[in-house]
């Protein structure tokens, strides 16, 4: 019981983090049909620095990690991205009225990763004074691209089992490559190698480190407009599709949660470490998964599995779920 | 001196531009022009000025000046390619040009 | 098989875009694309280019795909609604189209 | 004798400062003919940067604020909006050769109010170490939204009387919706709230607050830029176009230093928070007032109200009037 | 009522926007709707989208509503001027207007 | 022996500067097919923020220097830019199958200068401490602006020549003209005359100061994969311009070295400067010669000339001629 209100109050703290306000501010604002538009230009490059950020610092933790300790939380993340597909294709798929191949390509998107998500768990972190590797962000592709892979390889498989035809063999080094091709994980990973072999220390300590927390207050007024524009997009679908936006980013964060407790037993992950895995598989993808998800099942409906992301998903991801995993992290730690 | 030939326009989603281009390449056309534009049609506004979160989801306009044969066989070819699963429209239109050696295909 | 129907451009400011489009949409049109451009009327130069300091003076050009009949009567509404106090223009071009059920008013 | 020299040995000293240096500099280049260009998507990240950081200071400082001590200048920035419009009605209207709808939306415009001249009077005051509440550049909607109401009902009445039939009513709510949704005002209120209510310090800190002077700058390059392009606009029309734009932006600062100089005989409304309400009732709305006025007054021809603001309006505004009364504040105070 | 008039479309090099447009109003248009785009023709891509490290190479669009004969005359005139050394293409269309004065130069 | 060793050692280390990493890091995602893309918008605000501060700098250096000092160096800019063209004449356009007049554009190219690159040179020497007049870089219109009218006057001149008509008179004031309303110098000189003439202290500590490095680093990530974008221009024409662009760089950058020495020993040019004039040397333009080269050599192949810059020439001088050159310095001096 105890504990339960101590969670409960942590979370309410939460909601006076900026990083919130500009996400729930940028939903009030265009539901009041507001002009203002922060150009596609400029949210273009805040992606881009945030993940170059991200993939920098990584990098250059990774120069003095100890290895081992890495393949635990990597492992899990794959685990993770694999299993939401999954839990997908045995819940939403199945719901009455719902498409197997717009369940699936929602599943994807659910178990693949969000920047904006990450940047704002990692900005909650900060403000919470709780410390994590700084290669645990770099984690996002170990989840990201199973998801989206394994959503497209059982789509094509049901698609050909159920049109009665041989399942044409799906190529996956195609869809990695269209994945890893895509601008966000461009910029982690070329950030990843930079860290690992140049010396950005100067450049990341001067630009890309103090831009940080400004950056993602603006990026967060964009993902709270856009989850109000969506949201239109939502009512021509089911409402099941909102019903499972709702429930799949706290059910992927608790999993992956658990998965970081593993990995802090085993080999030491730290707590901070456990709240940023579990926040990551929290997240969907908003930026990246999208297109890729559209071009490798063609057939599913993007309203569908847009709207609910956007305008369901990443919003529990950061109003509920960052909150929840902090607080969890201060109870179970 | 003008000569008749035929403007091609498709008007589709970004994510399959690169498919387009194939198509109307493929076909013999020696050139085309891109625009990026927004809309709307049956499958709801797409615009090109609010952030593109969801990176390549607005439109882009191709027009390709061609003879007439390869005119329609384009847009013939682009609509039974994509035009099941995306969203997109496609029409031809008349137009006088000056150097039809410029527009035709070179073998 | 190709299909006679008409395309109305509509060439003016930003500002009266969604005046515009609601005329577009009531006419019984089924989609529109619309364009970002600069140019120069008897209004004087407007520039995409430069930052627009005052917000939203410059162009748009909505293109709408649609019967004869629907065509006409957009040119002729914007017009007279608008362009006495608004600097815009309008024409009608032939177009041939495909799939002529897109393009008619499902009511 | 002696402190009209003191206003003008500080007047000229105020020349030197970098803010109006960027914008006669734009002038400067923009007639040589220059290609630079700063893309538009800079232009109006720009204009959210100044807003949100005005709105984020405001709203922290109103926490803790002496509401009552805001009542006075709150007052006078709405009687400052109204008057700046009746007076253009009475002089500008009255000139030969001068449309009452050309002259109306002039004065709405020269009534309302220009983000680009308050941030730049901001600057200033800092440069000068003039101390000044900080909500007090959140005064900006109390005497922006007035204005542009007043002018667009006065003209829609006098245009009925003119031809005969009777005033349709003029329906004020969807102008003043139309224009709080204006994008500069939507960043103002919303940073304004999100001071009031969230917890923005560590991002106002170390981004939006950094940030401004440089930002500004860039922005008074644009506004030189584009006071030289206007120029052409503002010779297609009456002369007294120019005359009045030369002379509102003082008159009206002038207003404003008295109303403000009142409040601080009253209320203990600072010496810095005069010189600033002078400063926005001596500007001009350069970028949202031109579309709201436009919209509500159609008839008026838009080459007069934006050149007399855009070319000459706000150039003075910022050359001579911030000085000014910058200058006045000593001598007075 | 509608009037039979021309559009002429020219698409070249950004660079000599200017120069194209000196043509455009000497031959006496009342006006031109200015667009970005990019595009593929003999002498390579040109992007709209990709920084544009070499300022200025990149496609403009320049449409033009005028009489026949001033369409005709901008589109050669435009070609023999500049097609040998920089690239574009130009073409003409039929369009009906509402306002065939506003399209008429005014001398 | 030892002193090459010495060369090769540091020209090694400065392959792990993090300005050479996003370089070759933009190269490398272009070539692996990234969909990554810094918007237009952006990448135009950098080079002016980046020649912004270089102007500003110059300009508030230039108020307390010795103007006598300034004299030998800008002489050598003058001569370089004019000499490189000369050598392009005399080396490029005698080759089998290359044309002269694609030759001159392509040696009035190198001859000018890229701020790119005089950027990567600024920061490099910043990271090896090697200290230099603050008015180097002003040195800029200095070499560009010869280089380019030489070109495009010996290019006209020799046309004239060849098809046996009397060379019309090459106006040369429009081309001076042209060359210094490109964006990039218009920054530059606008910066120079606000550091000169006005205060910018604050501005430029607070915002064009801090910032200059991490915008280098964007920019080296665009000039990467634009280098490599551009490749496929290079292939279409003779190997005569990748070779041409391999050697003109350093053959150019050594010649500035040469000349700076001199007027080291002469009038106490800095060894820092010296780095920087061959660097500026070095150099060649990629953001507004070719407009101007395309402007008035309009029978030259843009092909020929900017892909050979782009593509060779600019990665060239930042990889190896900066670390050559800074070296050397450290070798000689
Ligand atoms: N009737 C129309 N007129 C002009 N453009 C249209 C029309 N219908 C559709 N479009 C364009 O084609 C795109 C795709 O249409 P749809 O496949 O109907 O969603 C829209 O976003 C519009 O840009
Ligand atoms: N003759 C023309 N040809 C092409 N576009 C035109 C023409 N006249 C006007 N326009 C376009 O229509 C807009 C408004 O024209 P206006 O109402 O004449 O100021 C201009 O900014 C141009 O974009
Ligand atoms: N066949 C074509 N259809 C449409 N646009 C074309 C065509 N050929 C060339 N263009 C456009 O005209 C520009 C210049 O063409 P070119 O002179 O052939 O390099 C290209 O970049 C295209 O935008
Ligand atoms: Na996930
Ligand atoms: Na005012
Ligand atoms: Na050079």
């Amino acid at each position: 019981m105890e504990t339960l209100f101590a969670l409960a109050t942590k979370v309410v703290a939460q909601l006076q983090s900026a990083t919130l306000g500009f996400l729930i501010g940028g939903m009030v604002i265009a539901a009041l049909g507001t002009r203002l538009q922060i150009p596609n230009a400029i949210y273009q490059f805040i992606v881009f620095m945030l993940l170059m950020a991200i993939g920098l610092e990584g990098g250059m933790e990774i120069r003095d990690a100890n290895l081992v300790e890495m393949i635990l939380p990597a492992i899990s993340a794959v685990v993770l991205g694999l299993v939401a597909v999954l839990l997908g294709l045995v819940t939403l798929a199945r719901l009455p009225g719902i498409k197997t191949d717009d369940a699936l390509a929602t599943a994807g998107l659910f178990g693949a990763v969000s920047s904006s998500t990450l940047a704002a768990g990692m900005a909650a972190l900060d403000e919470s004074n709780v410390p994590y590797e700084g290669w645990v962000p770099a984690l996002y592709p170990f989840m990201d691209t199973p998801a989206l892979i394994l959503a497209i390889v059982l789509a094509t498989v049901l698609r050909a089992r159920a049109s009665g035809e041989a399942a044409e063999r799906v190529r996956v080094w195609p869809i990695v490559k269209e994945s890893l091709q895509g601008g966000a994980l461009t910029a982690l990973l070329l950030g990843l190698a930079l860290g690992l072999i140049t010396r950005p220390e100067a450049v990341y300590e001067s630009f890309y480190h103090p831009l940080f927390r400004g950056l993602l207050s603006v990026l967060m007024l964009v993902m709270g407009m856009e989850a109000y524009a969506r949201l239109h997009e939502l009512r021509r679908v089911a409402q099941w599709y909102a019903v499972y936006a709702l429930f799949a980013p706290l059910v992927n964060g608790f999993l992956g949660f658990g998965l970081g407790y593993l990995a802090h037993v085993a080999t030491g992950f730290s707590p901070g470490g456990v709240v940023l895995l579990a926040v990551i598989a929290s997240s969907n993808s908003d930026i990246s998964g999208p297109p890729t998800l559209r071009a490798g099942i063609p057939t599913a409906n993007p309203s569908a599995f847009i709207g609910a992301s956007t305008s369901i998903g990443t919003p529990v991801a950061i109003a509920l779920g960052i909150p929840l995993f902090i607080g969890l992290a201060e109870v179970v730690f | 001196m003008f000569y008749d030939v035929k403007k091609v326009v498709i008007i589709t989603e970004k994510l399959i531009r690169d498919g387009v281009l194939k198509i109307v390449e493929a076909a013999g056309a020696t050139g085309y022009t891109v625009h990026e534009t927004g809309g709307k049609g049956s499958r709801g506004i797409r615009s090109e000025e609010r952030p593109h979160v969801v990176e390549a989801f607005f439109n882009v306009q191709v027009d390709v000046i061609a003879t007439e044969a390869v005119a329609r066989q384009i847009a013939e070819e682009v609509a039974a390619t994509y035009f099941t699963n995306y969203s997109g429209i496609t029409y031809v239109q008349d137009v006088e040009i000056l150097r039809p050696a410029k527009f035709e295909h070179h073998t």
